[in-house]
């Protein structure tokens, strides 16, 4: 393993204005009077409900059991009563279901699970099941179920582990915060997934312009056989593809999975997740997420309980100080814009973000002009001016034949476009139609 | 010699082109250029027969026509050949692609009356005695390379007109319109390659 | 002198016609080739629209599995009974006549009846639904982007103020519609029923009339409108029309219906309907 | 923060002025109208060595066909009722490579008709910027070198700030005996020819604006440029008294204005940087075949008129491997 970084095709260099928030230590937010749990917060089956309106329950109880093999269960973030069980907007701009939990106020634990402090002679199936039962899942944006990428199918041979810390959307700095607060917590957790994975060391990835991060991190790795890998700064640096190729040279297959060239990738926030599951028996109920963006009187990272409304997550941050255009989940590159401040904090939202007007340049159908920029700053080698052509004339096919599957949707062609073309919609778009294609056929 | 072959090539693929510089084919030029794996199936297609073509008509005008004075039954005999020639082809393709056959359609037979096949006989059979046109290689070498100045017009053209499929060209010049006006940009290209030969 | 260079070129044409006609008589049996010539005639007699609403590829493919008895003449939405017939008649086949269907677009939530939120992107229902669930305020309404306008090979759906209308006297019931709806809004009834109820939201009333002026709210007016005849079915929060039994015309204005919500089809698509605020 | 803060003066975005998009939600800041008068930019030194040389008929003609450029693109989307679109620039950028393509002592007339071919013929009729397949002012060029070879090849002899407004006509080097040109006066500009393409010096600084800007791939001129001098440098090794050295060729003609304006325009040259290497090739070897032995003593608006006519096919033929791409197996097509 090579200590020096390679760097992959393309990418692209935004502001990254992680400045509002970097130096912000992270806070815990105040209990709040109810919380709405959004039901299915995993990719996979959604869990099955447990608990019906009225119920009493304590905070860390099981709100729902997870509904398959794909699929996480869900606990209470407070202890209380169960409120409505109906429908809430949901961070795609869809209602969709949710437990609301009225808060007692006690905010008192219910049973923990038993805590394993000798974690390092337990079975790594234990170790497994307890990451299944703390319902922890990718905690970067995908939202997939960890315990399913820490059970590579028999003779993959994963042998190397590799931690996310490269947060290289711009504005967030959650990650950047819980690095540089809880090295260890990131280092125990990272060597308790080597554990589990039959490893016994890892590497943690994390963008250059995070040097507390990396300080502090490399003053605890070495005891745990953990690597601290520097990355260059450069978007999508922290796409799970791009970050396998910087750190081992590999190139994940199109198609294929992480494992499929020996690699397990795992959030910082997830592995943080997994140590405090493990050791102190907690399962995951609340998450650091940014609460940024230029209309925010005061950005920060705070710590809060799963199913927080966006609204008092803004008012926590002391509201805005001027409209912004939009309101996003996650970063601004790969956020998912709402239209409603009734979403609540999840365990993917890794970030809240406002934009403001002047940095926002609305999408046209101007005509491509073939610049190809595009296709310099597409990390995957696809040519996104003429996808977005075809896709443009309901030409599906074609872009099949362009290898629009092989994109990941990391928005840096719509980024550099001076036409201002809605690139990366077209290739949504032309994703989902190409797999129903598929689903039609068979 | 060798520099004759060479006038040849060049002149046949580049200077004259069939298509841009002497306007013949312009049927299947326009016919069969909205997609590029169709325009290579009879890009094939042309160049099997034009050479072909070239060749037994030579034979034919060469030792049946000129030797009994019956010239006058050239254009006549020609396109017997052709025709003939094109059938084989066409129930070749049906069997060995049935795709490709499907999508030439109507304009695989039409290739018996694409003039630039009988324009390319009939230029070989007039050829000067001691030009190298006028031996079998000859013949055969010039049908072969107007066949693929042919397919290289074809070829370029379909591909255009695949980038045209994208443009939001006015409804007034849709299809034919802009194709033509296409065709005449690239015929204008072509012509800075007058005076090479 | 004549007649020798006429004998010789009698005969010359006729040794090269000969041998090319063998040449050619022996390739053809070599890459021999079943050709069903019926096929062909089938494809002529179909309408050529190559639209798809009876399943196939286009009219050619149809021709061929109707030949091969794979599929019958009437499946082929376009068709009308005596094209049906000649087919029938040409192959030899006996056919039964399929009922008449038009295309209804369960909606009738327009800009003007339906909060919407502000969206920038691609104009088409299929993309926009990506987005944020298409950016209506109704997550089951009619986006109004027209994606079943542009797939429609007869225009007969119209997109007026953000919603499709589906011009009945227009439609063929062929369906290609049907399947470019992202939000399955779209569904083939009998021609001959005229009254639908032009909303597919499954919400409670309430969270529909939040959104909505023209929402269906459940409120089963024109169920006891239609006395004993079962001619509206109530599912959840939502009524349906009773297509093994649909109503006469004149239920919408019997049964006064407070949104608006129920409609005739020809009345709707002539913009007849308002939305009713209360 | 107090009680008393949170609970009254907190604002909250309202929900109904959010908008909704799909993401990325920055953008770079980029615009076609930046880049298109980036372009604008660099195409001045050598406008400005054009009028120095050729006097104030250069001025004429530049301004003319600009503004015909303008008048026929904003009279074309009056009629067809389409937005006005001559404020992104491109436009005037095909108006003043018209004019740097045409002869200080050309006729008004020439110079609308020029524009007309370029912006109706070549641009619109194609669905306007983005859309065309030829670039508009070498199709103008090529039309009019075709319907009026002999004022399209008559040239004004350079009278350096003179600002004369009628001239004498004289021979560009291409033209001219091999060893007759003087290396100085092509890179300053003091020779005849077109009079955007004069002074090699005033090209190399507009392209350097292109290269710094990033507005045009490298690949495309220094292909280009290197392909025409390597092939007249062997030509001239066999034959130095039929042909002239490469150093005339690549300072003479249009190669410069060609190679890094024209050759490089976007929308008319492959997208890839593969494309790009291939194409500046292709236009250097059709240049100097042209040169050599052709009937036109010009190659350059040709040959990157063909190689427009190929950037589709070689688009498709250059298309990258995206990343971690695996070859579908044979035999399992979908």
């Amino acid at each position: 393993m090579s200590e020096k970084p390679r760097k992959f095709k393309g990418g692209v260099h935004p502001n990254d204005s992680k400045a509002l928030s970097a130096s912000k230590a992270i806070q815990d937010a105040p209990l709040l009077d109810a919380y709405t749990v959004i039901m299915h917060q995993n990719i996979g089956a959604p869990p099955e409900l447990l608990v019906k309106k009225g119920d009493a329950v304590k905070k860390g109880q099981l709100l729902a059991k997870a509904g398959g093999f794909v699929s996480v269960p869900l606990h209470s973030p407070t202890s209380g009563t169960v409120g409505a069980i109906d429908k809430c907007p949901g961070p795609t701009g869809i209602a969709v279901p949710a437990i609301t939990i009225n808060s007692d106020g006690e905010d008192e634990w219910g049973s923990l699970f038993e805590p394993i402090s000798d974690w390092k002679n337990t079975a790594p199936a234990d170790l497994k099941q307890r990451v299944w039962d703390a319902g922890i899942v990718g905690m970067g944006g995908a939202g997939f179920p960890s315990h399913v990428k820490l059970s590579p199918p028999e003779g993959k041979g994963i042998d190397t582990l590799i931690l996310n810390g490269a947060e290289c959307e711009p504005y967030l700095t959650a990650d950047h915060r819980l690095m540089v607060e809880q090295p260890k917590d990131v280092v125990l957790g990272a060597a308790i997934i080597a554990r589990i994975l039959g490893l016994d060391s890892a590497v943690i990835g994390i963008e250059e312009n995070k040097p507390d991060a990396i300080a502090e991190l490399q003053k605890v790795a070495g005891e745990y056989n953990v690597r601290v890998q520097p990355l260059p700064v450069n978007y999508p640096q922290g796409a799970e593809k791009q970050l396998i190729y910087a750190i081992t040279g590999r190139e994940v297959p199109v198609g294929k999975l992480p494992m499929d060239v020996k690699c397990v990738v795992q959030n910082i926030a997830s592995a943080v997740a997994v140590f405090e599951a493990v050791v102190k028996g907690i399962p995951s109920i609340e998450r650091v997420t940014t609460v940024t963006g230029k209309p925010i009187v005061h950005p920060g990272n705070w710590r809060f309980r799963i199913g927080t409304p966006i609204s008092k997550a803004l008012e926590l941050a002391g509201g805005i100080n001027e409209q912004p255009a939009k309101l996003l989940l996650g970063g601004p590159m790969m956020g998912i814009a709402q239209s409603s401040l009734g979403v609540t904090v999840m365990k993917n939202t890794s970030g809240i973000l406002l934009i403001a007007r002047d940095e926002v340049s609305l999408y046209t159908s101007e005509p491509c002009i073939r610049c190809g920029r595009c296709v310099d700053a597409c990390p995957m080698d696809i040519l996104p001016a003429t996808i977005s052509q075809a896709v443009e004339n309901k030409r599906f096919d074609w872009a099949e034949e362009l290898n629009v599957m092989a994109c990941i949707e990391c928005g840096s062609c719509s980024y550099v476009c001076p036409s201002h073309r809605p690139l990366n919609q077209h290739f949504k778009w032309a994703k989902v139609e190409i797999q129903s294609k598929l689903r039609r056929r068979n | 010699m060798v520099s004759e072959f060479l006038f040849i090539t060049i002149g046949a693929i580049l200077v004259n082109n069939f298509v841009l510089s002497k306007f013949l084919g312009i049927c299947p030029f326009l016919g069969v250029s909205k997609k590029l794996d169709t325009a290579l199936g009879m890009s094939g297609a042309v160049i099997f027969v034009m050479t072909l073509a070239s060749l037994v008509s030579h034979l034919v005008n060469h030792f049946v026509l000129v030797p009994n004075g019956l010239e006058f039954l050239q254009t006549l005999v020609f396109i017997v050949v052709i025709a003939s020639l094109v059938q084989l082809v066409e129930i070749m393709l049906q069997k060995l692609s049935t795709k490709l056959y499907e999508s030439l359609g109507i304009f695989l037979p039409l290739i018996t009356t694409n003039c630039a096949v009988l324009g390319c006989v009939v230029i070989n059979s007039k050829a000067a005695p001691e030009s190298i046109q006028s031996t079998w290689y000859g013949a055969t070498i010039y049908g072969f390379c107007s066949a693929v100045g042919f397919a290289l017009a074809l070829i370029l053209f379909s591909s255009l007109r695949e980038r045209l499929d994208l443009a939001q060209v006015p409804k007034a010049f849709e299809g034919t319109a802009i194709s033509l006006i296409t065709a005449g940009i690239l015929a204008m290209a072509f012509m800075g390659f007058s005076g090479l030969v | 002198m004549d007649l020798k260079i006429i004998l010789i070129s009698i005969a010359a044409t006729g040794i090269i016609g000969v041998l090319l006609g063998l040449v050619i008589g022996y390739v053809a049996k070599v890459f021999a080739v079943d050709v069903d010539e019926r096929i062909e005639k089938v494809a002529e007699l179909l309408p050529g629209a190559n639209c798809g609403g009876c399943g196939f590829a286009g009219c050619a493919a149809f021709a061929k599995a109707v030949v091969a008895e794979d599929a019958a003449p009437s499946q082929c939405p376009v068709c009308s009974e005596d094209d049906v017939r000649n087919i029938a008649e040409y192959l030899g086949i006996v056919v039964e006549q399929g009922e008449k269907k038009v295309a209804v677009v369960r909606c009738s939530g327009d800009c003007a009846n339906t909060v919407r939120t502000l969206y920038n992107g691609i104009r088409d229902c299929r993309s926009a639904v990506v987005v944020a669930g298409g950016a209506k305020g109704c997550d089951y309404g009619c986006l109004g982007f027209g994606s079943c306008a542009n797939a429609c090979p007869f225009g007969a759906i119209e997109i007026r103020d953000g919603l499709a209308v589906v011009h009945p006297e227009l439609c063929v019931g062929c369906g290609n519609c049907v399947s470019a709806c992202p939000k399955n809004l779209i569904e083939l009834v009998p021609a001959s029923a005229e009254v639908h109820v032009y909303c597919n939201s499954p919400e409670k009333g309430v969270a529909k009339r939040k959104v909505c002026k023209t929402a269906c709210i459940a409120c089963r007016k024109c169920v006891k409108a239609s006395g004993e005849e079962d001619h509206m079915l109530v599912d959840g929060f939502l009524v349906k029309t009773n297509y093994d039994n649909p109503p006469p015309a004149d239920l919408v204005e019997a049964s006064a219906c407070p949104t608006s919500a129920l409609r005739v089809a020809s009345k709707h698509a002539a913009n007849e309907y308002q939305g009713v605020s209360k | 923060m107090s009680e008393q803060e949170t609970s009254q003066s907190i604002r909250l975005p309202d929900p109904a002025k959010l908008v909704v998009s799909n993401s990325p939600h920055i953008r770079s800041g980029q615009t076609i109208h930046k880049v298109m008068f980036g372009v604008v930019a660099a195409l001045l030194p050598a406008c400005a060595a054009g009028i120095w040389f050729f006097g104030l008929a250069a001025l004429n003609v530049l301004l003319l066909c600009t503004v015909s450029c303008v008048g026929f693109e904003e009279l074309w989307n009056k009629a067809m009722k389409r937005p006005s679109t001559w404020k992104d620039g491109s436009a005037i950028i095909t108006g003043l490579l018209l004019g740097m393509n045409l002869n200080a002592g050309i006729p008004w007339w020439v110079c609308i008709i020029g524009a007309f071919l370029a912006i109706i013929l070549a641009k619109q009729l194609f669905g306007g910027l983005g859309y065309n397949p030829f670039n508009p002012a070498l199709v103008a060029r090529v039309g009019l070198l075709i319907g009026f070879p002999a004022l399209m090849t008559t040239w004004n002899e350079p009278q350096g700030g003179k600002m004369m407004v009628d001239a004498v006509t004289t021979a560009t080097p291409l033209s001219m005996a091999p060893g007759a040109a003087q290396v100085t006066d092509m890179l300053v500009g003091n020779t005849g020819g077109c009079l955007g393409e004069t002074s090699a010096i005033a090209l190399l600084i507009g392209g350097g604006i292109l290269l710094a800007l990033k507005l045009i791939k490298w690949e495309v001129p220094a292909a280009f440029i290197a392909t025409v001098a390597v092939f007249t440098g062997i030509a001239h090794a066999a034959n130095p008294h039929e042909y002239a050295s490469p150093i005339v060729h690549v300072l003479s003609g249009g190669l410069l204005l060609g190679a890094f304006f024209m050759a490089t325009d976007m929308v008319t040259s492959p997208m890839t940087r593969k494309g790009a290497l291939i194409f500046g090739l292709g236009c250097g070897l059709i240049t100097s075949l042209i040169r050599l032995w052709g009937n036109y003593p010009e190659g350059v608006s040709f040959s990157i008129l063909l190689m427009n006519a190929l950037t589709p096919l070689i688009d498709r033929m250059s298309m990258p491997k995206p990343f971690g791409y695996v070859a579908p197996e044979k035999g399992k097509v979908a």
